[in-house]
């Protein structure tokens, strides 16, 4: 229970060691990828074969290593551009539902308000199927009907965008949602009273405040962007971003170069990470008041 | 009821005139057709309980909510299609609604931004208004540094900065502790004489309005039971809500047995007869209340100590509430088993009474006011 | 404004120095996405032939696939330069891949399925050893159709010659499908990706595998016990192709593409890199001479002839064998 | 009034993106994937309307009991998720403080920044027989030969459970923080025992958040492709798997489509079966996720 | 410092003894050293500042924290090594803890059903215990359907119920509004005499301990300044802390000048001499600090109001803080410009007074504490 009930030794260290558990088993499989990518042998799997750096820098025609593999690091761009994208659209549309939820009575409010919840619980690749689906027969109606060619309908980055942006907008709009929510709204009638128009509110009062609801919205977007797959399979096109490269990769013959950019994405987000907790610190006791 | 009359005066004198103003929710009258006035630079309180159209009221005036009928005029000029951030009113808010993302200078420079005023003459506007609240030099501070009575300063101080025809406060010292609020009153009245700006304040809370108000309006179901200087409510009520809910009471109900001028002879249930001055036409036989202030009670330990002339009750002591300077005794009458609460002397006289002792008390019944019920 | 060629291919058909010779000879720049058959046709599919400039479909999955959704576009004969292929090849391959009078591939890489055999743990010569006793758990297959079709050839019967008799091939596939399932507790498991295979028989966690060739010649140079072995009733032959897809945009590229990689000396290259042998007339002479010698352990005389050639996919047959193989997946 | 229209205007600015959204990337395409759903192919590029596709599923065995399967264990790993999770979320809300608190919840987000590839890699370098465990396993002498941990049931398990751990622990602590601690000294002050005190004041005030994280994390099990296939054996059947199959090695898309909505179907009346069991309304209880 | 002693009786009579109990947190005493008695039935409140470590205090009674040293003794038996819920102690939680999952009567039976006390038995003691605190067949009510008034007594109900030798509450009132904390005060001490058990209050409102309690202790930095009845605390201070802590004070510093017996002459810096009786040992030369309370002034609009003997000032009338029977003035002494607060009659004799006036005062010495600076 809570530390000031009186804890047998029993629950107190029976829930410490669960907990130290619980995260040994969290960061095993990273800490392993991580090792194996210093594994001096050509596949990214044991036994261990001795340290080496090639699957950073090696740029010969046996091993090509993550600085000079050109279509990882395209890949890696790529995804970097699908998740801005996504990134904007979701924290841009969110913001808006959130406005539009929280503020705004209007007749089928309610049946809005649980339609926008529905994409958290339907399965990814359904998701997929369905937007390339529906966007194939926009697509090919317009090419049998007008000749006109929709490219962007086409599996793609436009519909990887729009596939990925379509359940993740959900998770901004309720982040946004709910810290707007918690906004005092009497904060704006104070300042329309005094003075401010209708816009100079939304920019000095509101929008500052769910600032932080935003950024934290933005952050979630794009990683989950960034790491979507099951989606982004089915709407892909030409371009692949990095998820879809690594799954052909690993069918297709893998070198621990899987590793070394598994590493880089490990060391970037905990660098993301402590960012976060760095500016949370700072803001600690604001947010306490 | 006694109908408010508005305050003496021309117009010229009021900054607020509201005229036969009204709010309807459904079918349900939050504010009922009122009209009054505000004399320039008064400090005056609408003093109500919860729920009796007072935040209706203000809204109005601070444009928020548009009446459904009548007009509000401030300074001469009719409100009517002004939008809130166009009037010359400033309000501030229960829970303050200070902005947490700005410091308290950027809180105070807010409104003159946005009127177009910046930099060193803004700097200088909020320095100097910090000072007068007497904060001085806390610009750079967030306002979670702030105690409960200082944000209560910043508060006033943004929109005091604006130099408002009209500051409106809706039960400001509401979120604050007992002693801070004790101390926050006093504060607030010196500082409204200092600028001299006209405050209108709501409160439910009675002692609030009291000690820092030039006039009163206490407010009932969207209308005024009676407008006047605290005075005024408390030894004059008009009414038998502005006297139960102004100040401590004992209440008596019964009918009216006798009448002898303006006095009459009031009858409870349980026996007791007591004379009170009338308030309104009343007369013999009808059903009445009768209100009696617990320190308008003299008591003692023997009937010697009560002032001739007065008829006197003797009485068993239930219990002492003791709290210092306002210390009360819960007593039941001897004869009709009425119970009473007396204010005890502030000396501290009768401080040591105990259960079940045998006291005598007696009133003026010129300090006792009788309501038709 | 086209300046790149939009290549969906196979993994390792596109070596890096191809391509910088290309660019620099042509301007062209190219990018790469490797695939396999399904994904080829689904993605053009799905894009009603577009995204692509290029795509290299094996040629017996072009007809059926364009004639259902038509995601080709005929290929202009006349920018071939028809002399730089085997002449036997390019003529099967265009029979193969002609719809409605029109030709949609062109022959490019080819190679086998069998056995891949570690010989020191495994003593296994034909498909049918894939579910001998003295292999059990040390096993492994894909769950496609080459393996339904192998068991079929294992078994002495032709499936090809049954194709044109859905009824006929539909109970042939039954019959291999309950093999199959009887096999199973044989199979470590089904692979899918290449390199999940390798892994597995490098690690020696796998004694024998239906593969291609080239995987277990790969497996050969690390490891000379591992043999790539063609089965006694025949392995299975498959030519990749050059198609263009219908909504292409840079036709003229693509026609580069083919020409320069028909080049025996880049045929060579592009041959050793993927570890297959080539449609290029002359690119023998030029090819590694360890994967010659490979070829030669594995293919002798008869095993050459005996070689069966995949005939164009009629429609409907694939949703035979996806049925009998979702069966034996299922069976427990 | 101008002010009435002008709310209006901004209403319907606001209602835009959404409805843009709900209906063309939510309802139009699950209309479409019905209509796909509902037809079949009767010659080459020819459709036909026809129950064909929902007949399959119903006369081949094989679907139905990919499609239970894949029910049965994405239950069973929600249940385990909710098992592990718990206790970790229970020692992040209660009984870690301030800064060990916020440094715990990013050590719980931050292997779930990375790809799933990459947390699937991981297993795979653990897991198989080569592996390190199978490795440790030998070394400490609990082993005598190599074991191979992949390929099973239970592996896709550890999979999926991995894969949800965040999805459960988010939800939890913010329901478990939520919880006032005087509560718990209350009931335990009136005597309530540990057991009594989870069952009768913690487990009813996490209970949207329980649901919540059930849902996210049983559609996210149901939805998953990458853990089965990847770590699942030879018997593995999943049916995201079967979808796939249908839309990429098939070309069938009618048949995917009618899986796909089935899949969708019933994963939605077990949520909706499971919501009323518990009592609980969607709406509130993804408010709490 | 006065050192508390212990109330009289032995053991047998107390239901909690606090023996040289302490709590440290770091370097900080929380608790220091305390050691107090509390008699059985009787209503006793720990009142003091915020972080004063009351509910340090309370919740080692509980059992939530375990003191660094000293002994808890409830009832006679220790309570050391046992586990809050085996403790015959119930606590009242600030914020009142009721499980908002359960309902009424839920709550209520909560307890008793770990007892293992189930079904009708366990009814009737509900049903009972509802009834006693006001609430009748309000079972089946869900909490949050209760008034803030009402969750209180509920909360009250599930811990009387359980018949605790004591029960602790801790600053339950805190959150109520002035109304309805000014009803629950009176009604909260009706019950406690009621039911007889040992209340254990704490509080930072000195209004509430001074109504309710037997016994208060007014606690600073951990330690005890006084243990005594309300009417010892407020009319015999003991410590300087406690004269300005409980009830309102007029304070002034300053120099002794002279002594007669138990009576000293301080003279403040501004020139004021002010006769007063000396607590502690105290003598010509030393610094200190005499308090006076605002309703031991006597005031009038002249000197002959005012009782004969006593030394009179004359003062300006700042400002009247008019609050009907609590009305006081704020009056600047006028020879040496001292600041004073003094109580207006409750008669409202003087409510008239307006800025500017000349007031007389005058007081007892013997009203009036002088303590060590
Ligand atoms: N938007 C609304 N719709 C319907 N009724 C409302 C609305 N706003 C207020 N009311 C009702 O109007 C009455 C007056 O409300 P108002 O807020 O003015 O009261 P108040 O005097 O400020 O009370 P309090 O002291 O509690 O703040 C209340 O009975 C309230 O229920
Ligand atoms: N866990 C802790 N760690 C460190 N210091 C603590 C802890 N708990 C309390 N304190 C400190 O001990 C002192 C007493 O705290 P306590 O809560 O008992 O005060 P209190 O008298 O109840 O105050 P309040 O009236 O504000 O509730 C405070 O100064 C507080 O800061
Ligand atoms: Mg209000
Ligand atoms: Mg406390």
């Amino acid at each position: 229970m809570i530390p000031s009930l009186p804890r047998p030794p029993l629950q107190r260290y029976g829930l410490g060691a669960f907990v130290t558990g619980f995260f040994v088993f969290l960061f095993v499989p990273l800490l392993v990828v991580a090792l194996f990518a210093f594994n001096n042998a050509d596949y990214p799997t044991p036994p261990w074969m001795g340290f080496t750096l090639d699957w950073f820098t090696a740029n010969s025609d046996a091993r090509t290593g993550l600085l000079h593999d050109a279509e990882l690091l395209q890949s890696m761009g790529v995804s970097a551009w699908v998740a801005l994208w996504v990134t904007l659209l979701s924290v841009g549309v969110g913001t808006c539902n959130a406005f539009l939820l929280e503020r705004f009575e209007f007749p089928g409010k309610s049946a809005i308000a649980l339609l926008s919840m529905l994409p958290l619980v339907i399965p990814g690749v359904i998701l997929g199927i369905s937007i390339l689906a529906f966007a194939s027969r926009i697509a090919n109606f317009a090419d049998e009907t007008w000749g006109l060619e929709l490219d962007f309908l086409r599996p793609g980055l436009p519909l990887v965008i729009l596939g990925q942006f379509c359940y993740i907008v959900t998770i901004a709009t309720l982040t946004i949602s709910a810290s707007l929510r918690r906004f005092d709204r009497t904060l704006e009638e104070a300042a329309y009273n005094l003075g401010a128009s209708r816009l100079a509110v939304l920019w000095t009062i509101t929008l500052p405040y769910l600032r932080p609801s935003m950024i934290g919205a933005a952050a979630m977007a794009f990683l989950m962007s960034f790491e979507n797959f099951n989606t982004t399979l089915m709407l892909v096109g030409s371009d692949s971003p990095l998820t879809v490269l690594m799954f052909s990769r690993m069918r297709e013959g893998a070198t621990p170069v899987l590793n070394a950019i598994s590493l880089f994405l490990m060391i970037a987000s905990a660098l993301l990470a402590l960012m976060l907790l760095w500016r949370r610190g700072a803001q600690r006791p604001a947010e306490d008041a | 009821m006694a109908v408010p009359t508005p305050a003496a005066g021309g117009p010229a004198t009021h900054d607020l005139d509201i005229q036969s103003v009204r709010k309807r929710y459904g079918a349900f009258a939050a504010v009922d057709d009122l009209s009054f006035s505000v004399r320039r630079g008064s400090f005056f309180s609408i003093l109500g309980p919860s729920g009796c159209g007072k935040t209706t009221l203000l809204r109005m005036v601070a444009g928020f909510i548009a009446p459904d009928a009548g007009d509000i005029v401030i300074k001469g000029a009719s409100m009517r299609g002004v939008a809130p951030n166009r009037r010359p009113v400033n309000m501030v808010f229960q829970h303050l609604a200070l902005f947490p993302m700005m410091s308290v200078g950027e809180n105070i420079a807010y409104g003159l931004e946005r009127r177009g005023i910046k930099g060193a003459a803004a700097k200088a506007k909020v320095t100097d208004m910090l000072r007068r609240v007497g904060l001085p030099g806390s610009e750079g501070k967030r306002i979670d540094q702030l105690s409960g009575g200082q944000k209560q300063r910043v508060a006033i101080a943004r929109s005091l900065v604006l130099e408002p025809a009209l500051l409106l406060l809706d039960e400001p010292l509401g979120a604050l502790d007992l002693k801070l609020r004790e101390h926050m009153k006093v504060e607030l009245k010196q500082l409204q004489a200092e600028v001299g700006t006209t405050f209108v304040y709501i409160t439910h809370d009675q002692s609030e309005a009291l000690v820092m108000s030039d006039q009163v309006a206490v407010m009932n179901h969207g209308r005024f039971e009676q407008l006047g200087t605290p005075q005024q409510l408390y030894y004059q009520p008009q009414t038998a809500f502005v006297a139960g809910f102004v100040g401590n009471n004992n209440r008596f109900e019964g009918t009216i047995e006798s009448r002898n001028g303006e006095q009459v002879l009031l009858r409870t249930a349980g026996g007791m007869a007591l004379w009170s001055q009338r308030v309104g036409t009343l007369d013999v036989g009808q059903p009445a209340t009768v209100f009696i202030r617990p320190e308008a009670i003299e008591i003692g330990r023997s009937p010697r100590e009560l002032p001739e002339g007065a008829p006197a009750w003797s009485a068993g002591v239930q219990s002492v509430l003791f709290d210092g300077g306002n210390s009360t005794v819960q007593v039941l009458e001897d004869r009709n088993q009425t119970p009473l609460h007396i204010a005890l002397p502030l000396t501290g006289r009768l401080a040591d009474l105990k259960h079940g002792e045998t006291v005598h008390f007696a009133y003026q019944p010129a300090q006792a006011w009788c309501f038709a019920a | 404004q086209d300046k790149t060629l939009r290549l969906l291919t196979w993994g390792g058909y596109v070596p890096k120095d191809v391509v910088e010779q290309f660019t620099k000879e042509t301007g062209f720049k190219v990018e790469v996405t490797t695939s396999n058959n399904e994904e080829m046709i689904s993605k053009l599919r799905a894009t009603a032939g577009a995204g692509f400039d290029l795509a290299q479909p094996s040629q017996d999955r072009i007809a059926g696939p364009q004639t259902e959704f038509r995601i080709y576009k005929p290929l202009d004969l006349s920018k071939i330069k028809a002399d730089l292929f085997i002449p036997s090849m390019l003529d099967a391959t265009k029979k193969n891949t002609t719809v409605g009078g029109k030709v949609y591939g062109l022959p490019h890489i080819w190679g086998t399925d069998g056995l891949v055999v570690n010989t020191k743990t495994s003593k296994a010569t034909d498909y049918a050893d894939l579910c001998a006793a003295e292999n059990a758990g040390k096993v492994s297959m894909r769950l496609k159709r080459p393996t339904l079709i192998a068991m079929a050839f294992a078994s002495g019967k032709d499936p090809f010659a049954l194709y044109g008799d859905a009824k006929a091939y539909s109970a042939l596939m039954d019959d291999m499908g309950k093999k199959l399932t009887e096999c199973k507790k044989n199979v470590k498991f089904y692979w899918d990706g290449k390199d999940q295979l390798l892994a597995g028989i490098r690690s020696g966690e796998l004694t024998t595998a239906m593969m291609w060739d080239t995987g277990g010649w790969e497996l050969n140079k690390a490891n000379p016990d591992v043999k790539f072995v063609a089965p006694k009733s025949g392995a299975l032959g498959w030519v990749d192709t050059f198609a263009i897809p219908a909504k292409g945009k840079n036709d003229a590229a693509a026609y580069a593409w083919i020409n320069f990689n028909m080049r025996p000396e880049i045929a060579a290259k592009v041959a050793s890199s993927a570890g297959n042998f080539t449609a290029s007339k002359g690119a023998d002479q030029m090819m590694d001479p360890v994967l010659k010698k490979q070829f030669a352990e594995s293919f002798p005389e008869a095993a050459l002839k005996n070689i069966k050639w995949y005939p164009a996919v009629p429609a409907g047959i694939e949703d035979i064998e996806g049925r009998v193989l979702d069966r034996v997946k299922a069976a427990q | 009034m101008s002010a009435a229209t002008h709310r209006r205007f901004l209403l319907g600015v606001l209602l835009a993106p959404a409805l843009l959204w709900l209906l063309g990337l939510v309802i139009l395409p699950h209309v479409e994937l019905l209509f796909l759903s509902l037809q079949a192919r009767v010659g080459p590029g020819e459709y036909a309307a026809s129950l064909d596709q929902f007949r399959t599923f119903v006369d081949e065995p094989l679907y139905w009991n990919t499609f239970v399967r894949t029910a049965v264990m994405s239950v069973l790993a929600t249940g385990v998720t909710l098992l592990l999770a718990f206790p970790a979320a229970w020692y992040i809300a209660k009984v870690a403080k301030g800064r060990a608190r916020l440094v715990l919840l990013v050590l719980c987000l931050l292997p779930f920044w990375v790809s799933e590839m990459v947390r699937t890699l991981g297993w795979l370098i653990l897991l198989r027989e080569t592996g390190v465990v199978s490795g440790l396993l030998q070394a400490v002498g609990l082993a005598d030969q190599p074991v191979e941990l992949l390929y099973h049931d239970a592996t896709i398990l550890v999979g999926l459970v991995y894969a949800s751990l965040l999805f459960m622990v988010i939800p939890l602590v913010n329901s478990l923080e939520s919880l006032d601690d005087s509560l718990i000294e209350a009931a335990y002050d009136l005597g309530g025992s540990t057991a009594n005190i989870v069952r009768r004041i913690v487990i009813p005030h996490a209970a949207p958040g329980i649901a919540a994280g059930c849902i996210v994390v049983f559609m996210l099990c149901l939805g998953n492709y990458l853990t089965p296939t990847l770590l699942g054996g030879k018997n593995s059947l999943w049916f995201t798997e079967q979808i796939y199959t249908q839309f990429i090695t098939r070309f069938n898309w009618n048949q995917g489509a009618a899986f796909g909505f089935l899949l969708l179907f019933l994963s939605s009346l077990l949520v909706w079966a499971g919501l009323k069991l518990t009592g609980q309304r969607f709406g509130a209880v993804m408010k709490a996720s």
